[in-house]
């Protein structure tokens, strides 16, 4: 299976939440039966974060303007990172890549640590305490593996999302940019050819990376060097219980002697023993 | 025989409970440190292994509070003997400590005091260690009160120490249960009765033992 | 729509006015984005900054309720700059024809118009008559079926053919009239009336107006931000005018249109759902006018056009209805039908006069106007007035439990109300129209949960046990129920969609066989149809029962036009069935000039190719029945461009409208400021019932202008939303938006509670404050706008809010009486804690 | 028991310490070798419809599992749609069926009306009934106002044949055919009040 992406284009979408709800539907997430919280944004965004229901959101941002507002929106959910923190960190292997590049947690082996939870720079795995098991979205597995796209993009009519070969979604979406650009949109970029080894969401944001809210250049916080301290430290016990080995090799059969004290006199006595 | 009371019963069973939290926080810590470990052993063991690394957190932070509430003379007494002084011999004890580790025959220690230099650094290091690796467990198993960055260094630092700790807890049951050729009979001070012979108090720790020896309060003869 | 959603993408300027696609249609953004893609602008005039505004390429703001003065200005410009499409005004609308000297305006009113009753007298608007030809109905004329035996007695039309200025040079010819009547709207009028900064204003209309290059095309989707204001039929009346003027009607990627905003409301409104109307859009019988059916197909019949043959479809109604009992001694029982006095029956009057107690009963299938209606606090205690209601829901809405509403007097109220659980769409089966026209097919998925059933079978349950008890008590009128033909019970004397279908369909008498085209109805009694424009969407023969074989249940998804050698311009003619007769784009002949010539090649609909019509799309103009054999095509020259008009063109100046034949700004009922382009402060005509007057809400007490809107994650009254958890997550509760500037001199910020009131009610909402509305400069004075989505009530169980509704005026357009929800006055206030 | 290919791997003797070790040193980001899950739609009967919100009529396909529906969306083959749905239209589902927070299962839409309700005059709640109490007395309560308040012939002498008392609201929510009947069935009985969404 060749690597696929999705691509995320702000400029063609119209923040309507198809994708937000698709994905409840497809993958079955319940809502709270009742509502009655100040839980959106004067922006319109609701629910105002990511949690263990909602693996994806659609996140509103203003900018005042003479005329009229910016009103830039972007797709938050799961960028599936080539170099996956959250994979990374997950100490029972239920997190792994997918040949095409989707990050699945795997529910079975998830014991809710919530390391993928720290380790992840986009903020995306949420625990869910009742269930103890951490969720985020999965491309909708499923779905690619039988030739659909994922729920998301097959609900998005304005081909804001869309899915496919991971090249070609580059390609698109540098294009794109170009065409942006041209349009007017000095500060419109790509994200994700590069980003943490390359992410396998990518994001054409019109408005620039900061507008959409993205992390530009996101690093791997700490996690990555607990990757490399894994090895070390099975090298660091490897070599302790090598040095400990060879101590006992060289001192097998030695005999230091009977020691004895006469306090009176104080004379310290060694006596030879035999081997 | 004489023999030379080194460690209570009291100091015996604190050291009992800690061995015993402290293996099984690291096996089962393990579990959770190599993936395939866990993916092996299944999620009901996991979840398990979990759930007595918790338990055992417990009684790890729990147990050496405890007896500094108990018996504060003796952590004062603990923590003296440790680190309090560092004099020539101690000295002398750390730079002949490795070509000792290898070549125990020929290479003769100076004698010593109540505790040894290196036991100074070793148990210095895993008590330091210790009470790191649990203020870092007590965060990440309470991860929603930190914030993420905090979270992180914990989960990096835990994973770290365990890998320090591992190579000094080697080091200590090499040395202390004896393994070590010149260190037989060593596991009988805190496994045992607590007693040392007059032959070995004096070859580790010959100030002390002679101190003990004039003095006799601790000595028993059988 | 006269043209279709799949259409847009053909568009190269697309003008979202007094409509939020992007939230309330979102999928019409699908094409409205490929359009985008291939060059295409957008514009979007809106109050308030929406998502649809988000993905524009131009947004306007505009001060609601005053799109007339905008389009006016729009007018002016067009004219001022010769923008206009001169082929195509000439060819294809009235703009050549003389109007009688009697029409004037004078300070906005037109002449004819009687200040005591508020009305106009439309005969001052008439055209100068050229020549009258009476209807030729001999044995070989076109008219020979007014004297087949069966069809009712009447006396036939006379054809009045207007005198023309082809060179549209004559004063008082309409398109010198018109240029004359929009030379007020100069942009610095209009940019005072509607706070549009006059660059801007210009910016939009340079745009707009350059899709009148003949090949261009521009469409206008619009919705309930033009209709929904008391001269809402006007903003209609100026779109149709402006598309007319650029030569974007019948065109690909042209048109006016409406986005519909319930999934059937075109079709209901094809079913004959409206006072005044029956299906097929025959109106309905009217006691002053027509006293018998002579007087009525009289009075109701075109004497140029499509609309000669409303006979045949009168007729054919009447025997879909009452089967054998109607005859053409009965006059095909056209007395059994319902004549209305001919007085307003709107929604609005409907309440006003529940609130007398001489309505008893109300039937309601799923509609909530204790949410929906306006002004809707008065409509509850309306209600309250009934004796009984059924109410026929999936849901308890607001309506069902206005009993309980809060502040009502549960106690006293003593009427009685059977709530009937309905099957949702999707557990049954049925074709629904979407706003394109297209009739689709909706099949039954899953069994309806608990005891739900079918509205169809609830209808047809309580039909039949009302004809038991008349036939064994009698009672008033019987046979206007007992004879009813009521042909649509399967074997278990249950419905059977299918044959209701056929019904509407239509099929001969004789034989039973369904008819592919209402071209075959009849006015002598021989065939039967219930709603003729439908003709053909169920006419297989082969297969009566089964949906997926009738057209309306076709699926060929693949893009092809009729004929070879046109091009596919996203027609789908092999999905489902577009009434009338399959036609995507109405008026389509007008996408032509007087040659037969496509105005685009490339959007080619139909071709006169020196022969024969070639075929994109199926044509509207009759091209092969003028000779009256429906094979011999008729040459360019006699083809009709609108012919459903008297005039068979398309109408610059309309004589049939109540506040004048030109579309004229005045303000809203309730406005802020004085009218800026005439004395005539608001519509003469205006639709005002007793309610509305007493409440009106006065400037001086209430300065800050409000209008509603709706969202994408909620639908309506809410009751189909607010009880769906995905969609209260998604947007949880009532809201207002607020400007800024409004927010800091009241003192409020997000997320605060407010209470907006006026006259007619009080609410409170959370507080968005945001860029998204602002303060708006007209004529010197600063001109606050909040906004409210109208989605909330008090009876869901998810999630509950204050009814924007409940601040409504129910004042209504003089044509249509649609209340005036999207412009009046309130005040607003923090909530004290 | 479930085993998965790589974990039969690790779980077989030597292998186990192999695998752990391999672990332990090599990146654990290496793409797996994947298992494909089964969509959970497989074996479902499908049909199509049309979204019940706006006028634009976009084509859905519902799968139904043991008599139950069990997922929504939109229909790929539908030229207006192609497959995409808005949030209302996504939601459909929930009109039927939602998700319970608690468990995850499936279940009816409590909200849902699914027995007859009457309130009587005066009365605070509903009581629960059964249809052919229902049809009987509403077949009664019109025929009652019907007879009442019908008019045969107006003031000047006109043949009207209407009932000015009972109004009827609604139809842009039912399906045509049913919009038909209730257009049929209401002037039958002499109805001139009605109206509908389409007005407001």
């Amino acid at each position: 299976m060749a690597e696929t992406a999705i691509l995320y284009d702000s400029s063609k979408c119209t923040a309507c939440k198809g994708c937000q709800v698709a994905c409840k539907q497809w993958n079955q997430l319940p809502s709270p039966l009742t509502n009655d919280e100040y839980t959106y944004t004067e922006s319109f965004q609701a629910p105002l974060d990511l949690a263990p229901n909602t693996w994806l959101i659609i996140n509103f941002r203003e900018e005042d303007k003479e005329v009229g507002i910016d009103w830039n929106f972007m797709r938050n959910s799961c960028f599936h990172c080539t170099e996956a923190a959250c994979e990374m960190a997950c100490p029972v292997g239920a997190i792994s890549h997918k040949e095409n590049g989707a990050v699945v947690i795997d529910q079975d082996k998830c014991i809710g640590c919530r390391y993928c939870v720290a380790s992840c720079p986009f903020d995306v795995p949420r625990w869910d305490e009742a269930k103890n098991k951490t969720f985020k979205c999965w491309q909708c597995f499923d779905r690619t593996s039988a030739g659909r796209e994922p729920a998301c993009v097959s609900s998005c009519h304005t081909a804001a999302l869309q899915f496919g070969d991971r090249a070609e979604m580059l390609a698109i979406a540098r294009e794109r940019v170009d065409q942006l650009k041209a349009a007017g949109y000095d500060k419109a970029e790509m994200y994700g050819e590069k980003e943490l080894g390359g992410l396998h969401t990518i994001v054409v944001a019109h408005r620039g990376l900061e507008a959409h809210g993205l992390i530009r250049d996101p690093k791997i916080g700490l996690t990555d060097f607990w990757q490399f301290l894994k090895p070390l430290g099975g090298l660091g016990i490897a070599a302790t219980v090598a040095g400990l080995g060879l101590s006992y090799f060289m001192a097998r059969g030695y005999n230091r002697g009977e020691y004895s004290y006469d306090e009176k006199t104080d004379t310290l006595t060694v006596k030879e023993v035999e081997k | 025989m004489r023999y030379i009371q080194r460690h209570s019963a009291f100091a015996r069973g604190l050291h009992w409970i800690h061995t015993i939290a402290c293996l099984s926080l690291f096996a089962t810590g393990l579990i959770l440190f190599i993936p395939s470990v866990a993916a092996a052993v299944g999620v009901a063991t996991v979840q398990g292994a979990r759930m007595v690394h918790r338990v055992m957190a417990v009684i790890f932070i729990v147990a050496p509070i405890a007896s500094i509430i108990i018996s504060p003379k003796g952590f004062v007494h603990f923590w003296k003997s440790l680190f309090f002084k560092w004099d020539a011999d101690d000295k002398e004890f750390m730079a002949k400590f490795f070509p000792y580790l290898f070549f125990g025959a020929k290479q003769h220690m100076p004698p010593q005091r109540i505790n040894k230099s290196g036991q100074g650094v070793a148990d210095g290091a895993l008590v330091f260690l210790s009470v790191f690796i649990a203020i870092t467990g007590v965060i990440i198993w309470f991860p929603e009160l930190f914030s993420t960055g905090v979270v992180r260094w914990s989960l990096m630092l835990h994973s770290g120490l365990m890998i320090l700790i591992g190579v000094f807890m080697l080091a200590h049951i090499y040395l202390g249960a004896g393994i070590f050729q010149p260190y037989r009979g060593s596991g009988r001070l805190m496994f045992g009765d607590g007693r040392v012979s007059e032959s070995d108090a004096l070859y580790h720790w010959g100030t002390w033992a002679k101190e003990e020896l004039r003095k006799g309060d601790n000595v028993i003869t059988e | 729509m006269t043209n279709h959603w799949t259409d847009l993408q053909n568009s190269d300027v697309i003008m979202i006015n007094g409509s939020n696609a992007a939230e309330n249609h979102p999928i019409s953004m699908k094409w409205v984005q490929v359009a985008k893609d291939r060059g295409a602008k957008v514009i979007v005039v809106d109050p308030r900054f929406t998502r649809s505004a988000a993905v524009a390429d131009l947004y306007v703001p505009i001060r609601t309720g005053s799109d007339m003065a905008y389009y006016g200005g729009l007018f002016n410009h067009i004219f001022t700059n010769k923008l206009y499409h001169e082929d195509y005004l000439k060819t294809h609308t009235n703009a050549s024809y003389i109007v009688k000297s009697t029409y004037s305006f004078d300070d906005g009113i037109f002449s004819g118009f009687d200040a005591e009753k508020k009305s106009y007298d439309p005969s001052q608007w008439a055209y100068e008559i050229a020549e009258e030809i009476p209807w030729d109905t001999s044995p070989t004329g076109a008219y020979a079926w007014v004297n087949k035996p069966g069809t009712p007695a009447f006396t036939p039309l006379v054809n009045k053919k207007a005198k023309k200025d082809p060179t549209l040079q004559d004063p008082n010819c309409v398109f010198q009239l018109m240029k004359k009547h929009y030379e007020r709207y100069t942009p610095e009028v209009v940019s005072q009336i509607t706070g549009i900064p006059q660059d801007l204003l210009i910016e939009s209309y340079e745009l707009y107006a350059s899709t009148g290059q003949p090949g261009k095309a521009g469409v206008i989707m619009y919705a309930m931000g033009q209709t929904q204001h008391s001269y809402g039929s006007q903003n209609c009346r100026a779109m149709s005018v402006l598309q007319l003027l650029l030569g974007n009607i019948g065109v690909a990627g042209g048109g006016v249109d409406a986005l519909r905003g319930e999934s059937n409301v075109q079709g209901s409104t094809d079913m004959g759902l409206l006072f005044g109307n029956l299906p097929g859009y025959l109106n309905l019988p009217n006691a002053t006018a027509h006293k018998n059916i002579a007087e009525y197909i009289e009075k109701e019949t075109q004497y140029a056009g499509w609309w000669t043959n409303r006979p045949k479809y009168l007729v054919s109604m009447l025997k879909e209805w009452y089967g054998d009992y109607a005859t053409v001694e009965n006059d095909y029982a056209f007395d059994m039908v319902p004549k209305f006095s001919g007085k307003p029956h709107s929604h609005i009057h409907m309440f006003q006069e529940m609130e007398t107690g001489s309505i008893e009963g109300l039937m309601l299938w799923g509609q909530n106007p204790a949410v929906g209606g306006p002004n809707c606090s008065q409509e509850r205690r309306a209600m309250e007035k009934l004796k009984w209601m059924v109410a026929v829901d999936l849901w308890e809405t607001e309506t069902a439990i206005f009993w309980k509403a809060p502040g009502a007097d549960t106690p006293a109220i003593d009427t009685e109300v059977f709530l009937l659980p309905a099957a949702c769409h999707y557990e049954k089966q049925g074709e629904i129209a979407n706003s394109g026209r297209w009739i689709q097919w909706r099949y039954k998925a899953v069994e309806p949960p608990g005891e739900c059933k079918d509205d169809a079978e609830i209808i047809s349950e309580i039909y039949l046990k009302l004809k038991e008890l008349y036939e064994a008590e009698g009672g008033a009128n019987p046979e206007q129920i007992t004879k009813l033909n009521w042909d649509y019970l399967d074997d278990n004397g249950h419905i059977d969609i299918t044959k209701v279908a056929k019904g509407i369909n239509g099929y001969t008498i004789a034989d039973g066989k369904a008819l592919a085209s209402f071209a075959n109805l009849q006015a002598d009694g021989s065939t039967a149809c219930g709603v003729w424009i439908y003709t053909g969407y169920f006419a297989n023969n082969d297969a009566p029962s089964d949906p997926a074989q009738q057209k309306t249940g076709s699926r060929d998804n693949v893009d092809k036009p009729l004929d070879e050698g046109m091009p596919a311009v996203g027609s789908y003619l092999g999905w489902s069935f577009a009434w009338p007769l399959n036609r995507r784009v109405i008026y389509n002949r007008c996408s032509c000039d007087a040659t037969g010539k496509p105005y685009n090649e490339e959007k080619a609909l139909v071709k006169w190719n020196g022969e024969k019509w070639l075929r994109g799309d199926v044509p509207d103009f009759g091209f092969q029945v003028v000779a009256g054999d429906v094979t011999t095509p008729t040459p360019p020259d006699k083809t009709l461009s609108f012919m459903m008009t008297n005039e068979t063109v398309g109408k610059l100046f309309a004589s049939g409208m109540k506040e004048g034949p030109f579309p004229e700004h005045y303000e809203p009922f309730e406005s802020p400021v004085q009218n800026q382009l005439s004395s005539q402060q608001t519509n003469p005509a205006v639709s005002l019932v007793a309610s509305a007057a007493e409440t009106m809400s006065t400037p001086d007490e209430f300065p800050i202008v409000m209008t509603t809107f709706r969202l994408t994650e909620h639908w309506q009254t809410g009751g189909l939303t607010r009880n769906l958890p995905w969609l209260v997550e998604t947007m949880p509760k009532m809201f207002v938006e607020i400007s800024k500037e409004l927010a800091e001199e009241q003192g409020i910020v997000s997320g605060d509670n407010v209470v907006i009131e006026n006259k007619r009610g009080v609410i409170t909402a959370y507080a968005m404050v945001t860029g998204r509305v602002k303060p708006m400069e007209i004529g010197g004075k600063t001109v606050h706008q909040i906004a409210a989505p109208w989605h909330w009530g008090y009876g869901s169980t998810c999630s509950i809010g204050g009814m924007a509704n409940d601040l409504t005026p129910n004042v209504g357009d003089a044509n249509t009486h649609i209340p005036e929800y999207k412009s009046f006055l309130v005040n607003i206030r923090k909530q004290e804690v | 028991m479930n085993l998965s290919r790589r974990g039969f791997f690790k779980l077989t003797g030597a292998s186990f310490a192999a695998g752990a070790l391999a672990e332990l040193f090599g990146p654990s980001n290496a793409f797996a070798a994947d298992e494909v899950p089964e969509m959970r739609i497989a074996g479902a009967t499908e049909s199509t419809s049309i979204c019940c919100y706006c006028g634009v009529g976009c084509g859905m396909v519902l799968s139904v599992k043991d008599g139950e529906l069990i997922n929504l969306e939109g229909d790929p083959d539908h030229p207006i749609n192609r497959g995409a749905l808005c949030s209302k239209g996504n939601a459909q589902f929930n009109i039927r069926n939602v998700y319970d927070p608690e468990t995850g299962e499936l279940m009816l839409n409590p909200a849902r009306t699914t027995k007859v309700k009457y309130r009587a005059p005066g009365a605070d709640a509903f009581e629960e009934k059964d249809w052919d109490w229902a049809i009987e007395e509403i077949a009664k309560r019109i025929k009652a106002t019907r007879d009442a308040t019908y008019e045969t012939v107006d003031e000047n002498g006109v043949t009207v044949n209407r009932c000015n008392g009972i109004a009827q609201l609604g139809g842009a929510a039912l399906d045509g055919e049913e919009a038909y009947m209730l257009s049929k069935f209401a002037r039958a009985l002499g109805v001139v009040w009605i109206d509908h969404q389409a007005r407001i």
